[in-house]
């Protein structure tokens, strides 16, 4: 039985709530024409959309400081885009063009920006938490106060090296937000079919880590939970870890048949979107009009439309720069 | 006799392997549920049931060394590393122990583990999902490891590789999953033995895995005579060599990465025991030394192709 | 500060209460002899002695029969001694002579016997967990019931593979008994040092396994969280942790200088030393006289002086021999 | 100039490393409270603090990612892992981050990380902790490998790795620590070159790392010219190819195991690039392929050894 969807006044201003509304709208607005240009062959390779997860990223990312890092999975296209890095260097990049963020070499599951502090886009599952802690090494050493966010998914946490990096922060007391995004399934395989403690808390508390659960359907209590980790993180205490409990609608990726759950498991979490629910709820208190959601759609829109057409006008990086980059010094 | 893909010769291989041996059991990220990576594993959950074609969770560590431990104890397993690339992960467990144990053991212990790993790129998977690391597993004593590049192959060589007492490693070339071709039902293959593929007279093309298909389409332009090796250690360099007394030349295609890739072993190999036969340098048409890019522009300019390898054989004909 | 030294009644039968306590000694002095050797230049490479540590593997291993399966560290004379290895084939073993357990291949690190159902012998930090989870797994599905006990030092919890080993094992309700030696150091790093989480029941907990604690410097507290474990796993409920909480007196290998703990540390433990605690409660209550003690560790001395016999008459492996057994067929 | 052993020199390139800079610091296990595994940092936690001289649980592969974490954030991480037998445990980070971030994130991300680990047999450490798998690392683009093997390249490489933007390791090899030499104390060494160690007439003997002493010793008996490589990668042919010329003939002498090794690698460029200039097939000197057993007579067997380089030396000059 899943829990009803989110409901209730929202007791933020609403300029907040709208931002909050527009970011997951520009998450799920790109992403469905990232499924379209897929389908119509533009984007290639994998392509792993987090339509349903919206509120998650921009729960967190609201939460976080422009000089704050991320660290994210190859499920990211909303981190980036929340983090600053525009729409068109998203499409572009994941179109191969030479004006995407990471110049076209990484796609869909490699997202960079050195100006948005985004360290990636990681396509190895659990591959991002080490790096995550040892960017928080560099700024307790450097004494710079920072939080370190690093995404992952829940199937991250079974890899050994969740283990081995959740010690080393709290040992070492560093400023890492673990935001997990437990989804309940890694790929095809559902949590409890997978680990033998389906609370994901648990395993933090077994490194005396502080843990939150969040409902990740629901943007103001995900953010809620991100902004109490971020001031845990900020006020010198250490890491923490919060488990995002949240459901993603479409495919692990394009290649997945979806032969492991029910249509009507998905249709269920459905009526939890995080989109719809909150729109009504802020509806319901009148800060928001049908008029102003369209028009906000409409802006979206625009900008996704424009993002697509600076992937199109982008450029192949010539095949003379295969090499490049390979090393630092040529 | 019948007309199958390489992803369903690996199904149709894998499923008489479950049949055949209650000890034979499948373990993997997303080998039952999901249907397996890449559908070769499509519907055998419901076939064999949970305990035998077995979800593991993301921990290609433990679920590696897991198959040893299952294999000394009596098992024959087959664990499915979903790619290469994650395969590092598991890498101390194959290396450190599945490889050691039985001269360690002073012989008393051998481990009959088999491990099936997706290899190569192609698909525009970009550089996490894209190396050929095949050729490290064939620097180590202990280890076998097969390279299918045949619908037989796909077909024969899980049989053969659960047949052998010792851990066989089986890298499956993500490019040849829609390859196919007739193939006997019952069909048996060693895993001994490298192959000549095409007959040729004026350079010989030594190759496996997912550089076969351009091998085989290269020499059409060039007479050569092309050399699947199936098997990267132990290596049977016999066919190499006769095929090089006879063409004099020798062209190693690898879509590994081109210093300290299995073409240098192969090339080594021919400079230690052909030297006097030949009569040009030694030459390989590898992958660039780059992280695979995503772009298709820049992943086909990475890898091996027809013209590069076309052109590598001109430059030995003079 | 550490507990008082073990006391109190031995409520065992005295067959049983000697047989622990010969065994105890049995390993001790084939390690101060094996010390004795290393100094003379007849053991080599790498020798991590137990001794200080002598009633876990005893107490450990009176719980296990005779078929069930053993996987051990580098530290692993004593468990391979208790199974019923021949002394004389360790003492050949460390010799590296071609009448030792491993075929003299191994060394002090490596000891295999097969009829011993004792699988190394493995000299990397964690490497024996996942094998321990397989051969369990090995049992389930070819539906033998057997204990498969695994042991392994405080250093190798901080190991991915810990994490990863440990929730196969609970996820599957795998028969594995997780034996950890405790023995507050890895290495010379102490365990508060490196570990954010220091009581390690903890960590069992957070993957819903059943956990017990037990002083590993008493024998028989040892003895009755083993039986209590190895009952567990009978039951069919699946695996369970141990952590013995003990002390290593010697140095961790006999290339170590000992810089990182207090002599006054090592002395104060040595008061809770599990040999002179158990033969002083066995005397206190009647159940050993002096003569009788003397009489066992003569009886030990005559085993070890043997050993050491049997290994000097071992023969080396032919030359020609060093590639036999890469793969088992030639 | 002082006389200092191959250990002093390691100890005294770390110490000047650490003091020099503010962003350096050392992590691993073992590093500080114990001293260090070859007590190469002894007496620097005192010195420089326990943030400095950092000592880090068991978990090679999160404290390997964490030290890239660490440069990609401003710092200049050395991170040691004891042995490169240990080290594939965090090959998943240093070959699928370390060696990937700068190209796949279109060239925006360096890692300026140093790994230093051991390697290699000689001291009865049996299968698990004798190995040399450098080679493996030499196969990777954006990796840079290098292998002292005299005790100035002990004191100085270490330096030019910090001052290299990308990751380097240093493989510094287990028999060398008591080695004693003469050395400048603020020498400077590149991390680009090979070298001429011995000048001589009749074969080139290639090699680095723990084989340079023996193959200097059989030089003296075949009139050898022996090669350092010291950098495994990239690799400079250009002193083995210009010997070549000269001599006519070659032998490569390399721990690692034969098969897929690097010295297959030095064989394949030198069969490419001077096949015109050799007088013979190319040899090689490499480890048996067994894992390496523990008893000295059969280790012994295991490894190069002068007398084998002297007869393969003297099989090529016929
Ligand atoms: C080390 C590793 N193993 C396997 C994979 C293949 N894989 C990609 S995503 C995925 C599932 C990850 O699940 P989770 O962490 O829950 O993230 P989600 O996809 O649900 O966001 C798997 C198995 C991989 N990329 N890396
Ligand atoms: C993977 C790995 N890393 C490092 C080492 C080196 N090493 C050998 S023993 C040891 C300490 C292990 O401590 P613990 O697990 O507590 O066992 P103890 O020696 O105390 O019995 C270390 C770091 C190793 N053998 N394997
Ligand atoms: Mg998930
Ligand atoms: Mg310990």
């Amino acid at each position: 039985m899943i829990a009803p969807p989110p409901s209730g006044p929202v007791l933020y201003p609403p300029e907040l709530s709208l931002k909050l509304l527009t970011d997951m709208l520009r998450i799920r607005r790109l992403e469905e024409k990232s499924a379209e240009m897929y389908g119509a062959g533009k984007i290639r390779g994998f392509l792993h959309l987090y339509i349903g997860e919206e509120a998650v990223a921009t729960a967190a990312i609201h939460a976080l400081a422009r000089e704050d890092n991320v660290v994210a999975t190859y499920r990211e296209h909303g981190h980036a885009l929340l983090r600053g890095v525009p729409m068109g260097a998203i499409m572009a990049e994941m179109y191969g063009k030479k004006e995407g963020c990471s110049r076209g070499r990484g796609g869909s599951m490699h997202l960079f920006d050195k100006a948005a502090r985004l360290y990636g886009g990681n396509a190895i599952v659990g591959g991002g938490l080490p790096l995550a802690v040892g960017l928080a090494l560099a700024d307790r050493m450097q004494k710079i106060a920072r939080v370190n966010a690093c995404f992952f998914g829940d199937g991250a946490v079974a890899e050994g090296v969740f283990h081995e990096s959740m010690n080393l922060a709290q040992l070492w007391r560093l400023p890492v937000a673990f935001f997990c995004e437990n989804n309940l399934y890694a790929m095809g395989t559902a949590l409890a079919r997978y680990e033998s403690q389906i609370d994901l808390c648990v395993k933090a508390a077994s490194f005396g880590m502080a843990a939150l659960k969040a409902d990740g359907m629901d943007v103001v209590a995900s953010h809620e939970a991100a902004k109490q980790a971020c001031a845990h993180v900020r006020s010198g205490k250490g890491p923490i870890f919060v488990e995002f409990q949240t459901y993603r609608f479409r495919a692990h990726s394009m290649f997945d048949a979806e032969l492991y759950r029910e249509k009507s498991e998905v249709e269920e979490w459905k009526t939890r979107g995080p989109i719809h629910t909150f729109t009504a709820r802020l509806k319901a208190q009148g800060d928001l009009t049908e008029e102003q959601f369209l028009a906000i759609d409409a802006a979206v829109m625009k900008e996704v439309g424009e993002a697509v057409q600076f992937a199109e006008a982008g450029t192949w990086e010539p095949v003379e720069d295969l090499a490049k980059d390979v090393y630092t010094l040529p | 006799m019948s007309v199958m893909s390489y992803r369903e010769a690996l199904r149709a291989g894998l499923h008489e392997a479950l049949a055949r041996d209650p000890r034979v059991f499948l373990m993997g990220e997303d080998v039952g549920k999901y249907g397996g990576t890449y559908a070769v594993s499509k519907g055998m959950l419901a076939e064999f049931g949970p305990e035998r074609v077995r979800d593991a969770p993301l921990s290609e560590l433990a679920f590696v060394g897991a198959g040893i431990g299952a294999a000394l104890g009596g098992m024959r397993p087959i664990v499915e590393v979903m790619t290469v690339n994650f395969s590092l992960l598991a890498l101390d467990q194959i290396v450190n122990s599945a490889a050691l144990l039985r001269h360690m053991s002073g012989g008393q212990f051998s481990v009959p583990l088999v491990i099936r790993m997706t290899t190569g790129a192609g698909r525009q998977l970009a550089a996490q999902h894209s190396h050929s690391f095949e050729g490290w597993y064939a620097h180590i004593p202990g280890i076998k490891i097969v390279a299918p590049a045949t619908v037989e192959d796909a077909r024969g060589m899980l049989a053969a590789a659960l047949d052998d007492p010792d851990p066989v490693i089986v890298a499956e070339h993500a490019q040849l999953f829609e390859t196919k071709s007739e193939v006997d039902d019952g069909v048996k293959v060693d895993i001994a033995s490298s192959k000549v593929r095409r007959s040729g007279g004026k350079v010989t093309l030594v190759t496996y895995g997912g550089s076969l298909p351009k091998a085989l389409a290269a020499a059409e332009e060039v007479d050569g005579e092309v050399i699947d090796l199936r098997v990267l250690r132990p290596l049977d360099m016999g066919p190499v060599l006769d095929s090089i007394r006879k063409t004099r030349r020798a062209v190693v295609v690898d879509e590994g990465w081109r210093s300290g890739g299995l073409a240098a072993e192969v090339m080594a190999r021919i400079a230690e025991g052909a030297f006097y036969d030949l009569d040009a340098p030694l030459a390989r048409v590898c992958s660039e030394e780059v992280p695979i890019p995503y772009p298709k522009h820049l992943e086909e300019a990475a890898l091996p192709q027809v013209p590069k390898i076309v052109a590598a054989a001109r430059g030995l004909l003079g």
